[in-house]
């Protein structure tokens, strides 16, 4: 029952934010309701017990990369984007595309459709639930999944100096 | 007890509205938003089915996602820089230089 | 819902919000004063006199003129946004005391009956505490996290220079630093196995020392870290009087500059205690395992809790009073070249003892 | 229609009464100051924050600089008409309930400032609720007025407040606010002149030997060397001037103009006064200027500190200086109309100033822009009410995130037309106006100028009168640097400094008071000697002085020498190498922090200086922690200074017995109609100098103060041209800051000790 609220409480959130993402003219207003879709997703993590990702979400994602776009917003702070066209003339591409998408989610769903009732009394033990499910996290991270987590450490590491060298001013020696 | 499916259906509300904020916006900043909507999207399904199948799995690959969405942030926010540097635009019409 | 659920988790939880806001808000008003007194007498001066006996009154006084002082809005602000911003600072600033322990789980609620109705309350105990989350820990730092976001919002919607310099050094001061901080308690995080902090209390209770003691280094990173993220001399930069006027929050008037008042030292409550929580002991008196030092133990925990919060407040006054601050890439500097790597090493170091002493859990 | 009843009217009016007595109370517990601080007046509020008053039992100590967040508006020292714009956009921009108090008499009504570029009052433009006379007020009238604004409040029965739709259109300006006439020099004067003499000596002999053509006459007077060239290849002399290694004058010191209007054939003379610091020689050299025609080649690619100086003789004279980089008015604001230093110049004259100008860096930096076609630098705008800028220095930069690239200063904010009036007043009238120059040391501006007249008349001071002068300077310089170096500290952020500072300061000012009764401008000398003779427990004043100065010095240095975060602030920061400071015409403790031992003290001494034991200290590099090094320590030479001088003080008389300077004694006024008669002319007319033109310099706090007096045997000086120090030093500073970081501005700007009354005069 709370779930259910909660759940829909997020995600109403979540889409009406990122439709508002999407169609806002300030790129200032469009960051803030991203804060807001990220939030809320992360509440959505929440009702699926992942904490710890969700903790996750709001460190990396509000914490960090939103503050690095509005940080970059306000560098390049430019009143003139605002008063420029700000759509494509991509409207039907685009409308293609998300019908697409619509049709084939749509598709995939109906298919699937006899999956959807839940398994009754074999999962109603929650594994996850009960350990706490950031040890766990952590030790298939370390254990299972150790390869991709060292080529996402490289990932990373590659991306570091990529935006350093993106970024870097044009000195007299260059 | 929320039905998978209804998470799915978040998730494929959420890409599409990223991919449409992709093809029809101009500027770069909100382009580099609506695919953080997108990986969000992705994080939701892996999430949800995480929690369907009591596996751990899917938060793991969430932690990839979140790591390649920082990567692409990182990289992406610098490339605007670089190019706010050069040509004093966020428009990525304007930015046609390797355009063939 | 039943009446035992609802009391515990919605009766017993708004009873405490109410107190710890209460309490909180008086706690920050009376930091401002005792912030104008130590430094007065630190600057061989009295300070507030006038209002009430020796200025008592003086954030009373201070917070009704805030309050009713008039509100400008810059015409040429993001009028939304701006009023926004110290809201969002203001909020996290607040809820993160959510996990604080401040003393352990030792109130104890008779069971009684309700007269009249006939119902049962069963007895029951309760901590000083609002919620022990198992992430208290990732809490914390989530939410701090999005306190930047008032702040860099705030300085943006002021549509002024001044405010906007503020707010960029703010931003990248508090990201650079919060790296930092993420590594400085590493070290406690394995030493107790475990992200709840009033389990991390225990642990220290368990392993018989305060952490201070097994994590030096740590502690050490955690405060200068937690002083800067804080925007607190030596790291004052984003609101510097002498450079930028006053910061961020230049162009706020009235009420709403009293929000980022408040905000920024409910941070400097919050890193304190965190401070406390992790590495001091929380709760615990000194020494929570010499028997004979038993007689500590009579003061009640929260009150050691408190204590120790006060002291390293009075150190955050001290530094402001004494030492100059820093310039922004110095501050950077000193963030990513020294603090880091000492962070990291100290990781590596702690996860090698942790695992070769076989662990201390 | 409901009627009321009596008693619930009764208990709304309980209500409102109640509320608004708690508003009130809260208000007055709570005003938050902003220190519109612009000259002496500051320095005293400075004093009532420190230790010794304390404006913080009131609740007033949380001095905010964003006009939004305070509430009274404390209008501290001389508002120009410069100034005027900002003070009314401040004003404008506080949030109401405000409140504004006019300290001082400047603030006022203009005080003794009548004069063609100053406010005669800030209730011009904005309303004021409670006056400070004085001037400047002591820190107990200070408190005195906020305890008065804190009684109208109490009084006050308005709960909320409206914008206030109060005064706020300039007035026109009252024309003509001084009454003395101006006199035109006579004959004599002129031709004292042209008088060409036979000179000796080795700059007059080889400066004959290289220009027989060039030179017009050529003249000594009370031991300064004047040479007066013609203009049109002066240029060619002046750099031979600087380049030959037998003239060797690499420190230009100053650069101004004298109006002998149509008296003389050429109207002007502009006037170089220059010094070799290897040969120790001083010239003057001069060159006429016709009215048909004000233009002279300009000296700033000879030296660079000729900058400003032509800029302040466009500004005052309208001469043109060719091929000046960037002749535009200095010291009065954009919109002013006519020079001000000319003869008919009416001293009252002002014109009403709207705007404040961008400076030309705003175009440079688009220049350059758009020539690399890059994104325009952020233009910022630092002062000249911006907190580091200390009231009235203006920076405009063109940044980079937190980068200067280019930066121009703007000042004259404080320009309160010290020459004009001046040439206004009867020398000894005079002596109050030099307390106000630099006000942090007064005393030492008295004696500078005091010394000139000497000079002029050539006669030497008693010696316990000069010892008094000695003692009491050297205390003004240890004030002085304990300002400077407090400031700095807190323009840093290191607070506590600041009040460590101002505790001994509080300590030299009750002995200057307890010599003449005023604290921060005490105009104790008098033309031949001291007003009057020091008190009686002078001596155990001073050595009880000499104790206690030295632990509070010590404490800052405890502070501060060792700390890390200063050292890192401070070292490097406007490092500035010896031949480019003195190639500015840097002087004082900020040359000598670049490692030149150039001390008038030492190298021209008077006064007995030659007798004393003191060592200068010099630095290496010239950052601003050396100048911290070397102020700290000038403090305890001046220390050692002051002992020996104390020890050694004579007796005698503390005035000069020549009755051309000094009243007769008082019994002689009684008893003989000689001095009756004496003391009679003096009062009326005041001294009556010989006609000729004297330069007196004397080390002064922030360096070379130099005084050039012409007269012409009247009652007033025509011209007195103030050389001060940091107008030389503050020049070089938008050159000094770029490439480095805002923060660094603050901390170099807090080092070089600009001192506004004596920037602007």
């Amino acid at each position: 029952m709370l779930e259910t609220t909660l759940f829909y409480i997020f995600s109403f959130v979540a889409i009406v934010s990122a439709i508002l993402v999407i169609t806002q003219r300030n790129v200032v207003h469009s960051a803030i309701f991203l804060a807001a879709t990220l939030l809320a997703v992360a509440g959505i993590f929440l009702t699926l017990h992942a904490e710890f990702l969700a903790g996750v979400q709001v460190i990396v994602y509000v914490g960090g990369i939103l503050v690095l776009f509005v940080f970059v917003i306000m560098l390049i702070a430019l009143n003139r984007t605002e008063v420029e066209r700000q759509f494509n003339r991509q409207w039907t591409l685009a409308a293609i595309t998300a019908a697409v998408l619509v049709a084939e989610f749509a598709y995939v769903i109906f298919r699937g459709k006899e999956t959807f009732p839940l398994p009754s009394a074999t999962a109603a033990a929650p594994a996850i639930a009960v350990t706490g499910n950031s040890q766990l996290v952590g030790v298939s991270l370390y254990t299972n999944y150790l390869l991709p987590f060292e080529i996402a450490s490289i990932l990373l590491l590659v991306a570091i100096v990529g935006a350093v060298v993106l970024s870097k001013k044009k000195t007299a020696e260059d | 007890m929320v039905p998978t499916h209804y998470y799915l259906i978040l998730g494929a509300a959420l890409f599409t509205i990223g991919v449409i904020g992709v093809l029809t916006r101009r500027n770069i900043m909100i382009i580099l938003m609506s695919i953080e909507l997108m990986m969000n999207a992705v994080n939701i399904n892996l999430m949800a089915f995480s929690d369907r199948l009591q596996q751990v799995t899917g938060q793991v690959f969430a932690i990839f996602v979140i790591t390649v969405a920082a990567a692409e942030a990182a990289v992406g926010l610098g490339i605007v820089i670089a190019m706010f540097k050069n040509k004093e635009t966020m428009n990525i019409n304007e930015i046609d230089l390797m355009k063939w | 819902m039943n009446l035992d659920s609802f009391i515990d988790w919605i009766l017993l939880p708004l009873i405490k919000i109410g107190i710890l806001f209460g309490l909180l808000s008086l706690v920050i008003a009376y930091l401002t004063l005792l912030e104008r007194k130590i430094i007065a007498f630190m600057q061989v001066r009295l300070g507030p006199m006038r209002v009430g006996p020796h200025g008592l009154l003086q954030p009373i006084a201070d917070g009704i003129k805030l309050m009713l002082k008039e509100d400008i809005v810059p015409s040429r602000a993001d009028k939304i946004v701006f009023t926004l911003a110290p809201v969002i600072t203001l909020i996290p600033a607040f809820i993160v005391f959510a996990v604080i322990p401040f003393g352990p789980r030792s109130i104890h609620i008779p069971g009684f009956t309700i007269p009249g109705l006939n119902v049962q309350v069963a007895e029951r105990t309760t901590g000083f505490f609002i919620t022990d989350l198992n992430i208290g820990l990732l809490y914390v730092l989530a939410v701090s996290s999005i306190g930047i976001l008032g702040i860099i919002l705030g300085g943006w919607a002021s549509n002024s220079k001044y405010p906007l310099l503020g707010a960029l050094r703010s931003a990248a001061q508090m990201v650079s630093y919060e790296v930092a901080l993420g590594f400085s308690i590493m070290g406690v995080l394995m030493m107790a196995g475990t992200l709840s902090l009033v389990e991390i209390v225990n642990a220290q209770k368990n392993a018989g020392a305060w952490y201070v003691f097994l994590q030096p280094v740590g502690f050490i990173l955690f405060f200068i870290c937690g002083v800067a993220e804080t925007n607190r001399a030596p790291f004052d930069l984003p609101e510097a009087e002498s450079e930028l006027v006053a910061g961020f929050h230049t162009e706020y008037s009235g009420f709403r500059f009293s929000l980022f008042f408040l905000a920024e030292y409910a941070a400097m409550i919050v890193v304190s205690s965190m401070a406390v929580t992790l590495f001091w002991g929380g709760w615990l008196r000194p020494f929570p395992n010499i028997a004979a030092l038993g007689f500590l133990g009579l003061v009640p925990g929260f009150l050691w809790f408190a204590l120790k919060v006060l002291v390293f407040l009075y150190f955050y006054l001290w530094f402001r009073a004494s030492w100059p601050r820093y310039r922004y890439d110095q501050l950077m500097k000193i963030g990513w070249q020294v603090l880091m790597p000492i962070a990291i090493a100290n990781v590596i170091v702690t996860a090698v003892l942790v695992l070769w002493l076989g662990g201390s859990r | 229609m409901k009627v009321i009843e009596p008693e619930t009217q009764e208990r709304e009016n309980f209500f409102t009464t109640t509320a608004s007595s708690l508003i009130n109370w809260a208000r007055k517990g709570s005003l938050w100051p902003y220190p519109f601080g612009t000259a002496c007046c500051a320095i005293e509020f400075m004093a009532t924050v420190s230790s010794h008053y304390d404006l913080a039992r009131f609740g007033s100590e949380v001095v905010r600089f964003a006009p939004k967040q305070s509430d009274v508006l404390m209008v501290l020292g001389t508002i120009n008409d410069k100034m005027g714009p900002v003070l009314k956009q401040i004003y404008d921009q506080m949030a109401e309930p405000r409140w504004v108090i006019s300290m001082g008499a400047c603030a006022t009504c203009g005080g003794f400032y009548r004069a063609y570029h100053v406010m005669q009052g800030i209730d011009e433009i904005v309303p004021v609720d409670v006056y400070i006379p004085g001037c400047p007020p002591t820190p107990e009238a200070v408190l005195d007025a906020v305890i008065k604004l804190q009684q109208q409040i109490e009084a006050d029965t308005r709960l909320s407040y409206e914008r206030h739709p109060r005064q706020t259109k300039l007035k026109t300006p009252e024309v003509n606010a001084t009454v003395h006439a101006l006199e035109p020099p006579p004959r004599a004067l002129v031709r004292f002149l042209d008088d060409n003499q036979e000179v000796k000596g080795p700059i007059a002999e080889a400066f004959k030997r290289r220009f027989p053509e060039e030179v017009v006459s050529m003249r000594e007077f009370r031991g300064d060397l004047s040479i007066t060239v013609k203009r049109e290849n002066i240029k060619q002399v002046l750099r031979t001037l600087k380049n030959d290694p037998e003239f060797d004058f690499k420190m230009l010191l100053d650069v101004t103009a004298v109006d002998y209007l149509s008296e003389r054939q050429s109207r002007y003379d502009v006037v170089y006064h220059m010094l070799s610091l290897s040969n120790k020689h001083r010239l003057r050299l001069k060159a006429a200027v016709p009215a048909d025609d004000p233009s002279i080649d300009t000296a700033v690619d000879i030296w660079k500190g000729a900058d400003w100086a032509e800029r302040e003789a466009f500004d005052m004279y309208g001469i043109r200086f060719k091929g000046h980089p960037d002749l535009r008015r200095i010291l009065t604001h954009s919109q002013f109309e006519g020079h001000p230093l000319r003869k008919d110049f009416p001293p009252g004259q002002r014109t009403m100033c709207t705007e404040t100008t961008d400076l030309p860096v705003v175009e440079r930096a688009r220049k350059y822009a758009e020539s690399m076609g890059i994104a325009h630098p952020t233009i910022l705008n630092v002062g000249p009410q911006h907190p580091a800028m200390h009231g009235t220095f203006r920076l405009q930069v063109a940044a980079d995130g937190e980068k200067i690239l280019d930066a121009d200063s703007e000042i004259g904010y404080l320009h309160r037309c010290f020459e004009k009036m001046s040439e206004t007043h009867t020398y000894w009238q005079v002596i109050p106006f030099t307390d106000r120059l630099n006000y942090m040391s007064s005393m030492m501006n008295g004696v500078t100028y005091a010394m000139s007249v000497e000079k002029m008349f050539g006669v030497d001071i008693p010696k316990r009168a000069q010892y008094i002068r000695v003692i009491l300077s050297e205390f003004s310089r240890i004030a002085d640097h304990l300002v400077c170096v407090g400031t700095n500290l807190v323009d840093l952020g290191a607070l506590s400094n600041f009040w460590y500072g101002f505790r001994p300061r509080e300590e030299i000012y009750d002995l200057l008071e307890s010599c003449c009764g005023g604290r921060l401008t005490v105009s104790y000398v008098r033309i031949g000697g001291v007003a009057q003779d020091i008190p009686a427990d002078f001596v155990q004043r001073v050595r009880k002085l000499l104790e206690t100065i030295p632990p509070y010095v010590d404490d800052i240095e405890k502070m501060n020498r060792h700390n890390k975060i200063f050292k890192l602030r401070s070292e490097g920061i406007t490092a500035i190498s010896a031949e480019d400071a003195i190639d500015w015409g840097f002087t004082g403790p900020t040359l000598r922090a670049c490692g030149v031992p150039y001390d008038i003290r030492k190298w021209f001494p008077n006064y007995d200086y030659d007798q004393f034991e003191f060592d200068i200290p010099v630095g290496e590099r010239g950052d601003v922690y050396d100048r911290y090094l070397v102020r700290m320590e000038e403090i305890r030479q001046s220390l050692r200074i002051i002992k020996q001088a104390i020890e050694n003080l004579p007796e005698g008389p503390f005035q000069i017995d020549d009755r051309r300077i000094s009243l007769p004694p008082k019994k002689g006024v009684y008893s003989n109609i000689e001095d009756l008669m004496n003391h009679f002319e003096l009062i009326q007319d005041g001294i009556l100098p010989p006609i000729g033109e004297v330069y007196s310099y004397w080390e002064a706090a922030n360096g070379e103060l130099g005084f050039y007096l012409v007269s012409n045997g009247a009652k007033r000086p025509y011209r007195l041209r103030c050389r001060g120090a940091c107008f030389y030093i503050f020049q070089a500073f938008n050159h000094m800051v770029k490439g480095l970081y805002m923060s660094d501005v603050v901390a170099a700007l807090g080092s070089l000790n600009i001192v506004a009354g004596e920037l602007e005069k």
